[in-house]
């Protein structure tokens, strides 16, 4: 009988252990890896921080049916067409009704939704979309430098063109029909990549990374 | 500047889009935009785009019957506030720790259409003119989503020179001040009932059908807008002399008054105190309130502290300790109400040296003049306590150099001010100061009042119809004896049209919310024939409309319209006279675009004026300097005559001689306190005036034993303002009616009383509680002038220190930061803009008796020497970035650490609050989150800031984080992004820290000390650097090796000049029994 | 010298005199469990609303930014000191005296380094994620813990300190717990035989047990020293004045044993009536913790004094100043009750008529406890309070949150001890026959041979 | 539950009876599997048990443990500050840093040595035993005992016993 309880024990620390060092499952096949040492502690998500465990895939009930794939993806829009203020500015930007209504005075103008979009720019009322990315808001990020980010070459850091940079971050859009949230976001995830994308080490020096990775880049 | 290029710089002004924007913007491009961003999300804060435009005046008279603005309505209730979701989850973290919590679901609202020249996320800037006081300073508006978040002093505007004392930085808060009315209120008996705009101009239109006595009493302005004030009253059928201006600041009214006798212009000589080597004060308070602080600190802090190897020399004579006082140089206690009497014998000394300049005419006034007050003058020494050998040392002094004598400060509140006002014309008439550094024929500043209102209003008041109070508190700034209060309420109709309500509102029948300045149209005329224009840079906060544009509704309502379809229409139409005056070949159109952008255009212009007239019958008036305790009642450094008291970030900065905040206390001399066997915190009756009342008492050095002083400007009993309500005492109610009788201006000085002590204790929440160095070497240092310029040249390095380790890798930039100890006054302007740029939350009294103020640059003072003569230091104390951080080390969690740019970066997410870092902090700069500071309490307190007042660009702490200063490196992570978009490094000077780009007095300098051309590098070469707690360098200790980013360059002594005691003064310096009777007075 | 003591007992008398009593204690103990239950409800009630509305409610403030709980910590931590002394250090020495109280001193040991491990909790502004990253957790944020602080090296210290003081204490009880199974049925027995691992006392265990025994005494010796000295440089290893110092890890070690053998003596003599083990602890016994007592205090006496010396000897300006301070400033009360209390009232231990009269013995070790309680707020408060720059100096009084925490502290710490001496015995039984004459054939034995 | 092997217990209640008992049944064939079983450790029967045992391997538990410790103590923060160096109070991460790790290794020595030790001396303690033979309750109150396995009451041994000064001897099933 103590035997079992021994084992029973035994056994349900094993499993503690394993939960603790579980890395989290990746559902979303990216260029991003964790470390194998990446784990969740408890700490993480309950710091007065919006962030929680649903992170990947997030994708909310929007006022508008607005689809990326059509815009972005079969009508091949560049991004920065509606989000224009990304590469200007710390927030990309949710393009104003006005961008919208530049198409959509002529173009499927009897769409339900178009309708409804005419009906609020006649109105003056904007529309309230909910937010996808939520950064807790002790984290300062900035769009435009993560767009400009350039190596020593004048290459672009983070893509080949710069809805690839886009993309890096935020995922396959141009097939997504709502805006799903990609990343975690979580601080890992951003120290994964600003210490692994470096400058290639010379004879004279090793491998720098391009990005900083102390505190205040991005808290303050 | 010629014509030519005034329009070159209109022109580049107009190509440069990015520096100002379009100033009419805030108008066309509606400002309730709000995007991603931390703090802009409750739902209150969706204000509908459309329904103001049918409310504003713009849109003509045909508009009148417009909907009111319905903003606000749309359910704020429903939609619990972001923060204190995220409080609820912090208390509950523990239970909910691995419970999957659904996410608040936020919204994200953008325009509808695109405003002009804005982009999401970028701060737009508008340029105007500060509102706060007379002086009329140039102020650039920094808005983040329509928002403005930060007002700075525009570099280029010639009042302000990019400085901005703390009551114009301040402001921001008092825009969003949730207790601004809400709409228009009718008094029924003791309630308000709120009404609409509609309802309110018909009843008033009806009330006001065949009333012809029509008054305004309004507060002081150079711009245009008093004379369209008079034209309005002329358009109701009143007369254009029913305009009464008043200012609490008695210097404008006497000086103008004295001015006009003298020379029979009535405005005030503009002091270029930059170029006057010697300046002597007779109770001069230009640091404190003045007629334009921060021109004359830029000026002060442009001549005085030592630099290239000579600095200036300031004698200050008066009866208290003032920040202007703790200036000077050399620095001499008089008699309380003896100003006039000092000021005499310096005119005599002055006379009587063979190098006095002046015409031949006005020497012989002069002559005249004392020869008949030969006995006066006689008495005078004796009076004053000053004898007439240091007097005409002082007079030597100032013959000698370009010279000035200012006189002000609690001596232009008694009856004898304009008086001292005319001795102190003749004496610079003898100094040659004018037209040297007093400038009366060009560049002269405007009066801001009318001379003499004050009484006609009095005199004239039983007989009107109706009165609007605009911007002003004649109820609570003229003594309660002047029976201000029961007038008001006899007039049929009193209207009160003020951005905050105040005591007038509480009487008014009806009270119509003005604009804020940062909601309104104006100019201001600071310097004649210098213009400076006012624009809105947010739209209307609250329901409240330009008192101005409310006068044009009230007119079309009475069907007596005028042409102007709002203000803005009618400045316009004045600013053409001035277009003409400039003469640009640009339209109108264009000008006036660039003026806004600039905001200011000038062209200086110029006149004659007459020779000195005789003075003599004046004085016949001269009032004895009067016996006993003196009760003086000068206006609060902070918030002048009250007029800011709603505004907790003023409050809580703290006085700076004092260090008490939120409260009003009785100084004395510690020797006076010591003979009378109080002590500090001991509550007293101040009797002997008209009213007694209860004062904690506090022992300030440098009184005289006399004197027993009394701030005024708090003390408010109006219930609308809770932040200002019952805080502190009002010392006007001792006050008898007395006024000047040459300016009118009610006397609040010179009042003779007793205190009794009434055995009980009222704790003041001084904030510093140690108030000498305790012997203490390497914290302040000073060094003489002598020694200071025999070592001009030689270069010091404070960052070669012998260390274990090698030395962290040299980066492109380390941030650095120097102080002049020899400039700073003081003034506090920096806590302010740091407060405001960086989120700090202010606490209360009560927490600050407890000692928990959260100012993340704190400003020490320290006294030396003996207790009447004290010398004093200001050292603003803010994080010294060390390289070698005691803090950083200690934390456990990484929470603060060093950034490759020498930075000393604080996390706050990451902080878990053991604080054991404050406890390493040898500077104790660190603060720490006692509580989550609540946006509406403070203290006991119900009301503070509106969260929409925070800069986004800073993260807002919660509960149990510590917090310091960051170097604003919001600011430097901007600055560098700028330039890495353009290839390069940061400029020097490119970047300005919040503190240092307010700074009125320079003393803050900031940028790469890895840059060896860089201003801090070489203040940081200098001989007179030192880093604080860094030992003696020289002799080979070096202290903590904490080795900071921030230098002090130690305050210049001029213990060995040749005209004054200083050295005698200096030799007492650590006497014993000096230091024995000071320590004394600590121990209370 | 325990030898000499003249034993009426026989180790016959062991377990039932020690055992018995468990079970129906002196209505003193329902007394003092009562007292403990209220302190420690007010402690929790304190603590929950500091955590529901912040550090605020505590009166600490800028720049005294540590106060009471760290007071706590360190006094709680000392009190800890004790037991792993005389379990480990006397063990080695081979102090028999130690057997009869050592079971009190670890209990005490293993509640007191809990009461202390919570503190550092109490007092951390976040305790929601203090608790997760203040260890080195692999975590979402891939960052670690800053190993140079000197709050690493107290969760390393104190968890190590606990687990090792745990597994002493228990390793001790195992014997005794076999006792105890063997004297009762059913359930009981059932629970003490999982708790005693199945114990037999079969000469291979014993073997084995103490040869364990002695290696984990030889790890916790240093252990005990090195715990003390890292609390030490929580406060010696920042730039503090009056904290900056190198005699403070001896200094501190010797205060805590001092603090630690005076609560042991606190302890013993009110539990020895409370379950009536008069003749197993004997006076003999404690006059020898009274000497031990006597002894750290000179140390202290003496690290106070070249505390003083150094000050001035060093020529730190800042330095000599925190010291005159404290013995004339504003908190020169808590200095002279400190002084006191640990230098002056032991001196009267001298004398072996005050040894022996343990009503004095246990009035002088209550005032020792007191005055090094005041040492540790002393330390803490005088040298925050007006430390380097003036313009930054403050005061600092206790809020009633504190005071509360405080007093809960007190009742966590009894709660538990005395929940364990109901249930356990609070003499090590196995190391008490140890020191008790040998039941040997050719020894008078018969004498006794009615007590089995 | 498993049947127990039976044998005999023989009771003793002085403490030089049993010492003469464990000496001179030590080697002996006819007492072969034989347990002595005490109250406490007296160091006569240490000493015969060590004699018997020989010394206690407990120590090698103590060692790997302290030494694993030791090196665990280092390494962890060692390569953790590899992993992210962060510079503070003017020092980077790493080998400027090891005289802080000393206390990661002491501590964790002294911890991994302890546990290490318990491990031990459970280990070669045979414990936790649940099925364990307790022989006679009052072996854990003040008597000595000895079993001898697969005896009876009536053997040679037992007789033995008795002659050395067993109180009591019988038979267990």
């Amino acid at each position: 009988m103590l035997q079992q309880f021994w084992f029973l024990l035994l056994l349900a620390l094993s499993i503690l252990v394993c939960l603790v060092l579980m890395p989290p499952s990746t559902d979303q096949s990216s260029g991003y890896q964790y470390k194998p040492f990446i784990m969740w502690t408890p700490g993480d998500h309950v710091n007065d921080s919006t962030q929680n465990e649903v992170t990947y895939g997030y994708h909310p009930d929007q006022p508008l049916p607005f689809s990326h794939k059509l815009h972005a993806g079969d009508r091949d829009i560049p991004c920065q067409f509606c989000h224009s203020s990304a590469s200007k500015s710390t927030v990309a930007g949710i393009p104003t009704v006005e961008t919208c209504m530049g198409c959509h005075n002529y173009v499927n103008t009897d769409a339900e939704p178009i309708k409804q979009l005419k009906e609020s720019f006649d109105k003056k009322k904007p529309i309230e979309w909910t937010r996808v990315h939520n950064l807790p808001h002790y984290v300062r990020f900035s769009h435009q430098v993560h767009l400009r980010a350039r190596d020593s070459k004048g290459e672009l850091l983070l893509g080949k063109t710069a809805d690839e940079v886009c993309m890096a971050c935020h995922g396959p859009v141009k097939e997504m029909t709502t805006a799903s949230q990609y990343a975690p976001l979580q601080m890992g995830w951003c120290v994964d990549c600003h210490n692994r994308i470096r400058e290639p080490a010379t004879e004279s020096k090793a491998a720098v990374p391009f990005a900083p990775v102390n505190c205040n880049v991005c808290h303050y | 500047m010629s014509m030519e290029r005034e329009t070159d710089e209109l022109l580049r002004l107009e190509r440069k889009p990015e520096v100002f924007l379009p100033a009419d913007g805030a108008m066309e491009a509606p400002a309730a935009e709000f995007v991603p961003g931390p703090y802009y999300m409750s739902a209150d804060e969706r204000i509908p785009e459309v329904a103001d435009e049918n409310s504003r005046p713009d849109h003509g008279m045909a508009a009148v019957g417009g909907v009111t603005p319905s903003e606000g309505t749309t359910a704020s209730q429903t939609v619990v506030d972001r923060r204190d979701i995220l409080r609820f989850f912090s208390a509950g973290a523990l239970m909910s720790a691995t419970a999957c919590v659904r996410r608040p679901a936020e919204k994200i609202v953008p325009h509808v259409r695109q405003p002009r020249d804005h982009i999401p996320g970028v701060p737009v800037v508008y340029a105007t003119t500060c509102g706060e006081c007379a002086a009329g300073c140039g102020v650039l508006v920094k808005t983040r989503e329509g928002r403005p978040v930060k007002l700075e002093g525009s570099p280029e505007h010639p009042i302000s020179q990019g400085g901005l004392c703390g009551m114009g930085q301040a402001a921001v808060q008092g825009l969003y001040h949730p207790e601004r009315l809400k709409g228009p209120h009718v008094r029924h008996g003791r309630r308000h009932d709120p009404m609409n705009w509609d309802d309110v101009f018909q009843q008033l239109a009806s009330a006001l059908k065949d009333k012809k006595k029509i008054g305004i009493f309004t507060g002081g302005s150079t711009g245009h807008r008093h004379q369209f004030f008079r034209e309005v009253l002329e358009r109701l059928g009143s007369d254009a002399s029913r305009l009464y201006t008043y200012e609490a600041n008695g210097l404008f009214a006497s000086v103008a008054r004295a001015h006009e006798i003298a020379f029979g212009q009535s405005d005030l000589p503009r002091c270029d105190l930059k170029k006057a080597q010697v300046i002597v004060g007779i109770g001069s308070d230009f640091h404190d309130v003045g007629t334009s602080v921060v021109y004359h600190t830029k000026g002060f802090a442009q001549s005085q502290p030592f630099r290239g190897g000579s600095r200036g020399t300031f004698v200050q004579f008066e009866s208290h300790l003032s920040l202007t006082g703790s200036r000077a140089d050399i620095r001499h206690v008089i008699a309380p109400g003896s100003e006039t009497h000092t000021a005499l014998i310096l005119l005599r000394s002055l006379y009587e040296h063979r190098a006095s300049r002046g015409s031949a005419a006005a020497r012989t006034q002069v002559r005249r003049f004392l020869e008949s007050y030969d006995k006066v003058i006689a008495g005078a020494y004796q009076e004053s306590g000053v004898s007439r050998e240091l007097m005409d040392k002082t007079a030597e002094e100032l013959l000698n150099a370009p010279s000035l004598v200012v006189a002000g400060g609690s001596a232009s509140a008694d009856e004898n001010s304009t008086l001292l006002q005319l001795v102190t014309i003749m004496a610079n008439v003898l100094t040659g100061a004018y037209g040297s550094t007093l400038m009366m024929e060009n560049g002269w500043q405007p009066s801001p009042v009318k001379v003499g209102d004050l009484g006609r209003f009095l005199q004239e008041a039983p007989e009107l119809d109706a009165l609007f109070v605009i911007d002003s508190n004649p109820v609570f700034t003229v003594p309660e004896s002047w029976g201000i209060r029961s007038l008001l309420e006899k007039i049929p109709l009193l209207v009160s049209v003020q951005p905050f309500p105040n005591e007038v509102d509480q009487i008014a029948d009806i009270s119509l919310p003005a604009h804020h300045y940062l909601e309104s149209w104006g100019d201001e005329q600071p310097v004649a024939g210098f213009w400076s224009a006012r624009q809105p840079a947010v739209r209307p906060t609250t329901d409240s409309r330009q008192a101005e544009d409310s006068f044009l509704w009230l007119l079309a309502y009475m069907d007596l319209s005028l042409p102007y379809k709002d203000y803005r229409s009618w400045l316009m139409d004045k600013w053409r006279r001035i277009y003409h005056l400039v003469g640009t070949r640009s339209d109108f159109e264009t000008f006036f675009k660039a003026v806004l952008r600039r905001g200011f255009v000038g062209k200086p212009g110029s006149r004659t004026v007459g020779e000195l007239r005789d003075l003599r019958s004046y004085f016949r008036e001269l009032r004895p300097v009067p016996r006993g305790l003196i009760l003086t009642a000068p206006l609060d450094s902070r918030f002048q005559d009250g007029r800011s008291a709603h505004l907790p970030v003023l409050q809580e900065m703290g006085d700076r001689l004092t260090t008490i905040a939120w409260d009003s206390w009785l100084a004395l001399s510690p020797e006076t306190m010591r003979k009378m066997g109080l002590r500090q915190n001991q509550l007293v009756k101040v009797r002997g005036g008209e009213q007694s009342f209860d004062v904690a008492v506090f022992p300030l050095p440098g009184l005289h034993a006399a004197s027993a002083v009394i701030p005024r400007g708090n003390g408010h009993l109006n219930q609308m303002s809770t932040i200002s309500y019952q805080n502190g005492v009002n010392p006007l109610v001792a006050f008898a009616k007395k006024e000047d009788p040459l300016s009118g201006q009610p006397v609040t000085a010179s009042l003779s009383v007793e205190l009794m002590a009434t055995g009980d204790w009222y704790r003041l929440a001084a904030m510093q509680k140690q108030n000498d160095i305790a012997n203490r070497s390497d914290i302040v240092k000073k060094v003489s002038l002598t020694q200071a310029r025999k070592n001009q040249h030689k270069q010091v390095d404070l960052d070669t220190v012998p260390d274990l380790y090698p030395a962290l890798e040299k980066k492109e930039y380390r941030w650095g930061m120097s102080i002049d100890l020899s400039k700073c006054n003081g003034c506090g302007a920096c806590m302010v803009a740091c407060s405001l740029e960086n989120n700090v939350p202010q606490v209360g009294r009560e927490q600050i008796l407890l000692g928990r103020e959260m100012h993340w640059i704190r400003l020490d003072r320290y006294f030396y020497g003996p207790v009447d003569q004290p010398v004093v230091t200001f050292q603003p104390v803010m994080c010294q970035h060390c390289m070698h951080a005691p803090c950083e080390a200690v934390c456990p969690v990484f929470a603060t650490t060093h950034d490759p740019e020498g930075l000393n970066a604080m996390t706050y997410n990451r902080c878990v609050g053991t604080r054991y870092c404050a406890n390493a902090c040898p500077y104790k700069v660190r603060r720490f989150n006692w509580w989550t500071h609540k946006w509406g309490v403070i203290g006991s307190k119900a009301t503070d800031r509106n969260p929409r007042a925070l800069n986004p660009d800073v993260t807002v702490r919660t509960r149990g984080v510590m917090e310091k200063c960051s170097f604003c490196v919001g600011r430097l992570r901007d600055a560098k992004h700028e330039a890495k978009k353009e290839k390069r490094t940061v400029r020097d000077g490119e970047v300005k820290t919040a503190c240092q780009q307010t700074c009125p007095a320079d003393a803050i300098s900031f940028g790469n000390l890895n840059d060896p051309d860089s201003q801090v590098s070489r203040e940081r070469r200098d001989s007179r650097a030192y880093l604080m707690l860094g030992g003696d360098p020289e002799h080979g200790h070096y202290g903590l090796k904490t080795l900071p980013g921030v230098s002090y360059l130690a305050q210049v002594t001029l213990e060995e000049h040749p005209a004054t005691g200083f050295g005698q003064r200096a030799g007492n310096h650590g006497h014993p029994a000096a230091e024995e009777s000071h320590g004394a007075h600590d121990g209370d | 010298m325990s030898d000499e003591i003249t034993w009426d007992k026989t180790v016959s008398d062991v377990n039932d005199g020690i055992l018995a009593p468990t079970g129906k204690p002196h209505p003193m103990y329902y007394g003092a469990l009562g007292l403990s239950l209220v302190c420690l409800l007010i402690g929790i009630v304190a603590w929950s609303l500091q955590i529901i509305y912040g550090m605020g409610l505590s009166g600490l403030n800028s720049p005294v930014y540590w106060g009471t709980y760290i007071t706590n910590f360190v006094f709680w931590v000392g009190i800890g000191h004790a037991g792993t002394l005389i379990s480990a250090i006397l063990f080695l020495f081979r102090a028999k005296w130690r057997n009869s109280v050592n079971r009190s001193a670890e209990a005490m040991t293993v509640f007191a380094v809990i009461t202390a491990g919570m503190f550092p909790l109490i007092h951390v502004g976040r305790v929601w994620v203090a608790a997760y990253w203040m260890v080195p957790l692999p975590n979402t944020n891939q960052l670690w813990v800053n190993f140079r602080s000197p709050l690493i090296w107290d969760v390393f210290a104190i968890s190590t300190y606990l687990t090792v003081s745990l597994l002493f204490w228990y390793m001790g009880l195992v014997p005794d717990i076999a006792s105890m199974r063997d004297r009762v049925r059913g359930f009981k027995r059932l629970v003490f035989g999982f708790m005693s691992f199945g114990w037999t006392g079969t000469l291979r265990q014993w073997h084995h047990y103490e040869a364990g025994y002695g290696f984990l005494a030889a790890l916790a010796t240093p252990l005990v020293l090195s715990v003390h000295s890292i609390v030490s440089w929580d406060f010696a290893m920042s730039v503090q004045p009056g904290w900056h110092t190198t005699i403070f890890p001896p200094y501190f070690v010797a205060g805590a044993i001092l603090s630690g053998c005076a609560m042991v003596y606190t302890l013993v003599l009110p539990f020895r009536t409370m379950f009536r083990l008069e003749g197993f602890i004997r006076k003999e016994h404690l006059e020898a913790l009274i000497k031990l007592t006597l002894l750290t205090s000179t140390i202290v006496f003496y690290a106070y004094g070249i505390e003083f010396f150094v000050a001035w000897y060093s020529g730190n300006e800042y330095e000599w100043a925190i010291f005159q301070k404290r013995a004339t400033g504003p908190y020169a009360f808590y200095f002279w009750v400190m002084v006191s209390c640990n230098c002056f009232f032991p001196l009267a231990f001298w004398s072996s008529k005050i040894r022996n009269n343990q009503v004095a013995c246990f009035i002088i070790c209550v005032l020792i406890n007191v005055g090094m309680w005041f040492e540790r707020y002393n330390i803490i408060i005088s040298s925050l309070v007006e430390d380097f720059v003036p313009g930054s100096w403050g005061h600092y009084e206790p809020s009633l949150t504190e005071l509360a925490i405080t007093i809960g502290s007190f009742g966590w710490f009894f709660t538990w001890l005395l929940i364990f001496c109901r249930f356990f015995p609070f003499v090590s039984m196995s190391e008490l026959k140890l020191i008790m004459p040998k039941p040997l054939r050719s020894s008078g034995v018969k004498r006794q041979g009615t007590g089995g | 539950m498993k049947k127990q092997q039976p044998g005999i217990v023989a009771i003793f209640r002085y403490l030089d009876d049993i010492c003469h008992v464990t000496e001179s049944i030590r080697d002996s064939r006819d007492f072969r599997g034989h347990e002595i079983v005490s109250f406490t450790s007296y160091h006569e029967l240490m000493h015969l048990a060590e004699e018997r045992h020989g010394p206690s391997q407990v120590r090698w538990f103590t060692l790997v443990g302290a030494l694993s410790g030791v090196f665990t103590g280092f390494a962890m923060p060692l390569w953790m500050d590899y992993d992210w160096p962060i510079v503070v109070g003017g020092k980077t991460a790493g080998i400027y840093s090891v005289p802080a790790y000393f206390v990661f290794g002491f501590e964790l020595m002294v911890l991994f040595g302890a546990l290490a030790t318990i491990m031990g001396m459970l280990v070669m303690g045979r414990l936790p035993n649940p099925k364990a033979r307790i022989y006679d309750k009052r072996t854990t109150d003040d008597r000595f005992a000895v079993f001898v396995p697969g005896v009876s009451v009536e053997s040679e041994q037992a007789r033995l016993l008795k002659e050395k000064g067993a109180e009591e001897v019988y038979s267990t099933t």
